[in-house]
């Protein structure tokens, strides 16, 4: 393993009122080394990378740099350092040009007079672009260019600054950077990494165990705040890392195949001839009840567009949709919706939620005409369906009425689910159920999903990985280049290989 | 086991614990403590403040500031505003009297439908044409203003022998006027609307976060449109008081009332940026801008300093009821 | 939750301070005007504190600023602070609002005079309390300024003018207009181009006058509804070249009108006399409270009822400017009706 | 301006690997982020229909001297308004700010009333008043997070009355003429009003475009948060944009009074709106983030030649408002760009 350690925290410490984020942490990074980091959601991983870039401060412990003690009291004075984060979900501003993002509050090195050197900062932009193999122009605003590209361009920000602070060994931290990323993109993005990674070291944090084995020379596995064990590359396999960071071993049946029910006689969804121009040709399928549909293909096969048009959120040029029996209206979400079609989008906090308002609230908002007593909604109706359903979907909240702001992520999630579940859907659309969540917590998904089936309720589902899709449907349909190119049964315990599948993709 | 984001965000946790570990005053409660300190104060500089009589006068031009409010709190709370208020209310108050003049008592629902109409076609301008309703009513707002002076450019009076028919508004029950009790009515239903009906919460939904809303069903054209219509009647509403208690109509009546109603909604702590706030609020933001204007005269400060102070009181109160907890950021 | 406690007991200080000590006096003087922030508006203000000055009585300013409802409100206020003891001289904000006053009035059982508006066909002697309606025509104002203004012109009552009005829907405003027209209909030599609402605002006639100069080359005189708006034209004329050759005129005899009239820039205006008349209104409204005025008996000739105005040209100009403007005269209140010009029917 | 020369270098740059697409692509962004080019059909519009109603005047020299020079004030207070609502903001605070400093140049510059004559100071002053008014709505807005509406409204009542009480009402006469070439005067035909607005904007758009403020503006007014995370000194930029404001409105005061040779609080009514429909038809978005210097000028440009078309046309005065609501609607609807908008609030 490579030389000195360019940064050690030892036994850091970080308690939140009523949690113990970090109790003793020991974490170091070695020059030109990838180390993955992994554990469950709130098993303080990013706890500890906010430490790392000095936006939380530790209880105790201490951090060396090179040997040399410091602290880390904000972003800006980590960045000196040469440490960065990308985050989740990117911090680029979307109505500024890549350009102007890239140099955002570091544009001294380009200024003259008070006045920017438009041109200068264009050379170095082209420059720092052609290193993360970004062929976009640089003039162009981040809200026109893909995830991918806007990732690229904060990991190049990162880079150029440490340069800019003439730090030669910077060390980046990328918080689950593939789950926005399509197939291809995320073997370009572990490309660039490895050649990066010749002049910096990289902390990948991943639910993907798979791409952390692949990657990472080196993986520290944190649960409950305390480090369990740490690993090298050679001697790392998927199945011990996740015993480590749930504590036991998961079923071979991961996706909990058991469960899964053969499709009752009727056809839930009936798609005839839909079409939708420049997205995806004539198709039609069928779901029936408790079968469970995933759609697999490339970002722009068109399978997106196709559960857009499901639900009424993009309309369809030509074909209908029947939804029990009752022909959908394109184009109206509130059509679907009332007609018992129930989504659960990919981003719940801009889609799914009404953040500013309560638990309680958003759990209702499906059922609001059943909680009335003589016309009016009952508040008493109100609490006691929102009640039950909190309890039903083990939403952890204060109370009813607490802010859905204030709740975690995962139990954000649980409240949207929460809020289908009780308006008595009869197909369900998950967009990526699993998104950004931890082990422990995509069981209790998949524990969820095979639930509903047992209810009759179809589902479509669209997966981060094609593993997953091959677990948990009852059917696959694989589209290409906005046609359905294919269609696979995936019955318990006769699951086709993920090699299958990918032949029929690309 | 239920690792399921039992400890996810660390920050997120941190709020929830805080909430659920320390009694949070509601914003709710400073503005009614703002309104007690300014009664007390009042009361203090001059015993008749509290008569029944003033307070009667009190209530009385609270009860314009809150019909018009309300009306625009709606369109506040849905992320709107509607600046056509005072342009509306103009022209209403102008038809009110002169239809008096001529339809008589069909002048009351004459002009409410005109409120209707007129907040119906906002509600599409926005909708349907796509114009920030900003924009829209300030728009619309200069037409009516127009249409009020070409039904009249003078302020009209209303012909003493039709007195009779404003006493729908002029008249009282058992000594509590009825402008007090209509307006207690409007109040009322326009409680029961934003919080018992499916379309009033959708207002809530769709001003807290309008692409949940859309995904999730709720007809946002209709629950937008609804609520400019609901800003048309309060202006409608209110200019017909207005119109009765003066005994006659002004082209110009409407201008004081744009900034005004949006004070009111605000003071009593809803947020321009929509989604929070509610019917009580605006009541106690109404009654603290009257309580103000009647106050400083009761005591009798200097006519020269009453502006200023209100400004400042304005923005004291805000600072008091402003829910930061539940607005991300201020703008 | 503490800085909200310590917001609230500061604001609670700070309104006692500025509250402290004001308590209601033996019986108060108070007028209702429209604003403080109008030359002429203060006029009235200055007078009332004059004559309260010489009756030794508190008194109190309420302004409408352009809501009828706020002025209703104020008046009922100061009848609370007051403990209805108290005597009023009030400048409706809309006619249609005397109204609603009278009413105000009698519950409380206040004497009062009112100024300027009231709706035709509303008696004051329904109204026991309501003394009188006194006003200055602004019809024969409007006749003298539109006459003085045709005779500026080269060829004397042979002319192209252009106009500004106050705002529309003022009562003031429509009379004056009214006495233009009839000038017009007395004149068919002088032909009116174009007019603008200018809503009595300096700075929207000069506006207004710039593009109308534009629109209408040849104009030999602007007419104007009031003094500011008189001013702002003035101005305009300037830039364009024109101020002295064509002449403007204005109403309410502001003071710097004056000194435009001597320097050549406009043609008239008239004085409404605002000292005389907030002392007259107060003076008539103390002496029904104090049982020296029975109103009861008054004609009705005395209960609604107009006085001249002074008009202004280049001839008197100084002298009217020394006379009410530099300063206040000292009025002969012992008869009421002394500059009683005609009765309003 | 500095877009145009980016524009260029852009075309160089992508020249090279992408021929003449890529330097259309560089040409039509440039265009798209420009965003003027609705706002131009616009006027281009207006000033034909005008043309042909009007028989050409309407486009005749002296007419667009008379729209430049009126159009000036206007654009100087738009330029100092639009950068709050481009942070996401709203500043109401125009109208309190212009009368106080309005008020302070009658008392400071030589006058009728008193012996001060402050000479040019009068123009650092004014704007130093506007600049602290401006300042302390910054501390309201950033400090005591109150939202700006409501910050600003409050900042213009309480100096609206400051101004009143400072003058009592009354006008002041300026004495002094030394400002009134500066304001009336013309070089080469052109207006020096226009040209020290037009010089105004021509800087500002330089900064927004090309500092580091500009950058961080857009950003925050993009996403405060993000900026915020990327470690821009939001605060700080909100304060610097407050206080610009009100230094231009402290400019546009000093410009108001001294063409109109004299001073009254009243001077700072009716600036509001046609700002802000300035703001809103030059096609800054009111949900911030879009739109510059260049916009703001040019919708009240807009505005400006709109109410002198409609004089020189002879509208009714009636209907002018409606006409004018109606065309702010139409030119809205037909400019704004609603791809950035999503959902329209």
């Amino acid at each position: 393993m490579s030389s000195e350690a360019v940064i050690t925290l030892r036994a850091i410490n970080k308690s939140y009122p009523g949690v113990v984020a970090l109790d003793g942490v020991d974490f170091s990074i070695h020059e030109k080394e990838i180390v993955g980091l992994v554990g469950e959601n709130g098993a303080g991983k990013s706890t500890l990378m906010k430490i790392l870039i000095g936006l939380v401060q530790p209880d105790r412990g201490n951090i060396t740099l090179r040997g040399r003690p410091v602290t880390l009291k904000d972003p800006a004075d980590a960045m000196h350092y040469g440490i960065g984060m990308v985050f989740q979900d990117g911090t680029l501003v979307p109505n500024l040009t890549i350009r102007e993002n890239l140099f955002l509050c570091h544009e001294i090195a380009f200024q003259k007079l008070g006045f920017l050197l438009s041109r200068a900062m264009r050379d170095t932009a082209r420059e720092l672009l052609a290193r993360v193999k970004v062929e976009v122009d640089a003039e162009t605003p981040i809200a026109e260019v893909t995830p991918a590209v806007r990732q690229m361009v904060e990991i190049a920000r990162l880079l150029w600054l440490s340069k800019l602070y003439k730090q030669e060994n910077p060390i980046l931290i990328l918080d689950e950077p593939t789950t926005v990323l399509t197939e291809g993109e995320r073997e370009t993005l572990f490309s660039i990494l490895q050649s990066i990674k010749r002049e910096a070291s990289i902390i990948l944090i991943s639910h993907r165990l798979q791409e952390i084995v692949e990657n990472s020379d080196r993986i520290v596995i944190l649960k409950d705040g305390r480090n369990v064990t740490e690993m090298s590359k050679a001697n790392a396999r998927i199945e011990d890392i996740e015993q480590q960071m749930v504590g036991h071993t998961f079923s071979a049946d991961r996706y909990r195949e058991d469960e899964q029910r053969d499709p009752g006689p009727t056809e839930v969804l009936l798609v005839e001839q839909l079409v939708r121009k420049r997205a995806f040709e004539p198709i039609s399928f069928s779901v029936r009840e408790g079968e469970i549909v995933s759609f697999v293909g490339l970002v722009g096969s068109g399978k997106e567009e196709v559960c857009r048009c499901l639900n009424g959120l993009e309309k369809a040029d030509a074909g209908t949709v029947v939804l029990g029996g009752k022909r959908l209206s394109p184009g109206s979400p509130g059509d679907a919706v009332a007609s018992g079609e129930g989504h659960i989008p990919i981003d719940r906090r801009s889609e799914g939620l009404a953040l500013g308002m309560t638990v309680a609230e958003n759990v209702n908002l499906l059922v609001l005409n059943r909680l009335k007593t003589g016309g009016l909604i009952s508040p008493a109706q109100e609490k006691s369906n929102a009640l039950r359903w909190i309890e039903e979907c083990r939403i952890k909240t204060p109370s009813a009425g607490t802010l859905c702001a204030n709740l975690s992520g995962g139990n954000q999630q649980k409240t949207v689910i929460a809020k289908w579940l009780s308006s008595r859907v009869k197909l369900l659309i998950l967009d990526h159920p699993t998104r950004g969540v931890d082990v422990g917590a995509k069981d209790d998904i998949y524990k969820l999903i095979r639930r509903l089936a047992q209810d009759g309720i179809g589902m479509v589902i669209m997966c981060d990985t094609l593993e997953e899709d091959i677990g948990l449907c009852n059917r696959m349909l694989v589209m290409k280049d906005g046609r359905l190119v294919g269609e696979v049964p995936c019955p318990p315990r006769k699951k086709p290989s993920p090699q299958d599948i990918i032949g029929l993709i690309v | 086991m239920d690792a399921w984001g039992s400890r996810n965000a660390a920050g997120a946790q941190e709020r929830t614990r805080a909430l659920a570990g320390r009694v949070r005053i509601p914003a709710i409660l400073y503005a009614v403590g703002l309104l007690v300190v300014l009664l007390l104060v009042f009361t203090l500089g001059n015993r008749n403040f509290l008569s029944l009589y003033n307070l009667n006068t009190i209530a009385s031009y609270a009860a314009i500031l809150l019909v018009v409010g309300l009306g625009q709190m709606c369109t506040i709370l849905i992320g709107g505003i509607d600046l056509s208020v005072g342009g509306l209310m103009s022209f209403v108050s102008v038809l009110f009297v002169v239809s008096v003049k001529t339809v008589g008592f069909l002048a009351y629902p004459l002009c409410i439908a005109v409120g209707v109409i007129f907040g119906y076609l906002n509600g599409n301008l926005l909708t349907r044409i796509r114009i920030p309703s900003f924009i829209a009513t300030l728009g619309t707002g200069g037409i009516m203003t127009s249409l009020a002076l070409l039904v009249s450019p003078l302020p009209v009076d209303a012909p003493a022998a039709r007195y009779g028919m404003l006493e729908i508004v002029n008249g009282s029950v058992l000594h509590v006027g009825n402008l007090l009790l209509l307006t207690l009515l409007v109040f009322v239903v326009f409680y029961v609307l934003l919080r018992f009906t499916v379309i009033g919460k959708s207002i809530f939904y769709v001003g807290s976060n309008i692409t949940m809303s859309w995904m999730s069903g709720i007809d946002i054209v209709k629950t937008r449109n609804f609520a400019y219509i609901l800003s048309g009647v309060g202006a409608a509403l209110a200019a017909i008081f207005l119109s009765c208690g003066q005994y006659g109509g002004d082209p110009a009546l409407g201008k004081v009332y744009i900034l005004n109603s949006i004070a009111a909604v605000v003071v009593g702590g809803t947020a321009l940026t929509g989604g929070t706030g509610g019917p009580i609020n605006t009541l106690i933001g109404a009654f603290v801008l009257s309580t103000m204007e009647n106050g400083m005269n009761v005591v009798g400060v200097n006519a020269y300093f009453q502006q200023s102070i209100l400004g400042a009181v304005i923005v004291a109160s805000v600072f008091l009821t402003f829910d930061r907890s539940k607005v991300s950021m201020v703008k | 939750m503490r800085k909200g406690l310590i917001t609230l007991t500061c604001l609670g200080v700070l309104l006692l301070v500025i509250t402290a000590g004001a308590f209601a006096a033996p019986t108060t003087l108070a007028i209702s005007i429209r604003t403080l922030s109008s030359p002429y508006q203060v006029m009235y203000k200055n007078g009332a504190e004059a004559y309260a000055k010489i009756v030794g009585l508190p008194l109190d300013v309420l302004t409408t600023e352009a809501n009828s409802e706020k002025g209703l409100t104020d008046i009922k206020a100061e009848i609370a602070r007051t403990g209805a003891n108290v005597a009023f001289y009030v400048d409706p904000n809309d006619a249609s609002d005397a109204v609603s006053i009278a009413k105000t009035m009698e519950a409380a059982g206040v004497y009062w005079v009112s100024w300027w508006s009231k709706p035709a066909d509303v008696k004051v002697w329904d109204y026991p309390h309501w003394i009188c309606h006194v006003t200055f025509d602004g019809f024969p104002a409007a006749v003298f300024t539109a006459t003085e203004l045709l005779k500026t012109f080269k060829t004397p009552g042979h002319g192209k003018i252009i106009a500004l009005q106050g705002r529309l829907g003022d009562t003031p405003n429509a009379e004056r207009w009214q006495g233009l027209q009839k000038v017009l209909a007395d004149n068919p030599g002088v032909q009116l181009l174009e007019w603008e609402s200018a809503e009595w605002d300096r700075t929207k006639a000069y506006n207004d006058t710039r593009a109308m100069l534009v629109a209408n080359p040849g104009v030999d005189g602007v007419w104007t509804a009031n003094d500011d708006m008189a001013l702002g034209a003035i101005q305009a004329l300037k830039e364009a070249g024109l101020a002295g050759k064509v002449k403007v005129v204005g109403c309410d005899g502001e003071p710097e009108m004056f000194d435009a009239i001597k320097a050549g820039f406009a043609a008239a205006t008239v004085l409404n006399d605002g000292n005389y008349q907030a002392e007259l209104g107060l003076a008539m409204s103390l002496a029904a409270k104090q049982g020296k005025l029975d109103v009861a008996s008054l004609p009705h000739k005395y209960r609604q009822f107009e006085i001249p105005a002074v008009n202004v040209n280049a001839a008197n100009a100084d002298q009217v400017k020394h006379d009410y403007i530099d300063n206040i005269p000292t009025y002969d209140l012992s008869n009421f009706f002394a500059r009683w010009s005609r009765a309003l029917e | 301006m500095s877009q145009t020369r980016e524009n260029v270098e852009t075309e160089q740059s992508t020249g090279g690997h992408g021929g003449l697409s890529a330097s259309l692509k560089a040409a039509g962004r440039w265009f798209r982020r420009a965003g003027v080019s609705g706002q131009l059909l616009t006027l281009l519009i207006v000033a034909a229909i005008f043309a042909v109603g009007t028989k050409g005047r309407f486009l005749s020299l002296v007419n667009l001297q008379v729209i430049l020079s009126l159009a000036a004030i206007p654009a100087i207070i738009a330029v100092g308004l639009h950068q709050v609502v481009v942070l996401g903001g709203i500043d109401l605070s125009v109208e309190g700010v212009v009368a106080l400093c309005v008020v302070f140049v009658g008392l400071l510059l030589r006058n009728k009333v008193n012996t001060n004559d402050v000479g040019f100071w009068i123009v650092p002053i004014v704007i130093g008043i506007g600049g602290i008014a401006g300042f302390v709505s910054g501390l309201f807005n950033t400090r005591l997070k109150i939202p700006s509406f409501i910050a600003t409204l409050g900042m213009s009542w309480i100096l609206w009355g400051l101004a009143v009480y400072i003058s009592r009402g009354q006008t002041v006469a300026l004495l002094d003429t030394r400002f009134e070439v500066i304001v009336t005067g013309n070089v080469f035909g052109i207006p020096i009003l226009a040209i020290i607005a037009l010089a105004i904007v021509v800087v500002l758009q330089f900064v927004q475009n090309g500092t580091r403020f500009g950058r961080y503006l857009y950003a925050i007014g993009g996403d405060e948060t993000l900026a915020r995370q990327a470690g821009v000194k939001v605060e700080r930029i909100k304060m610097i944009v407050f206080t610009l404001a009100g230094l231009f409105y402290g400019l546009s005061a000093f410009f108001l009074s001294t063409r109109l040779g004299g001073s009254q609080a009243i001077t700072g009514n009716n600036l509001l709106f046609p700002a802000v429909t300035a703001v809103a038809v030059g096609g800054v978005a009111l949900t911030g983030g879009i739109g510059g210097a260049k916009n703001a000028a040019l919708g009240a440009l807009i505005v400006t030649a709109l109410n002198d078309g409609l004089i020189l046309m002879h509208v009714n005065p009636y209907a002018q408002d409606a006409v004018n609501g109606a065309v702010l609607v139409a030119a809205v609807a037909l400019t704004i760009d609603r791809r950035k908008l999503g959902f329209i609030k």
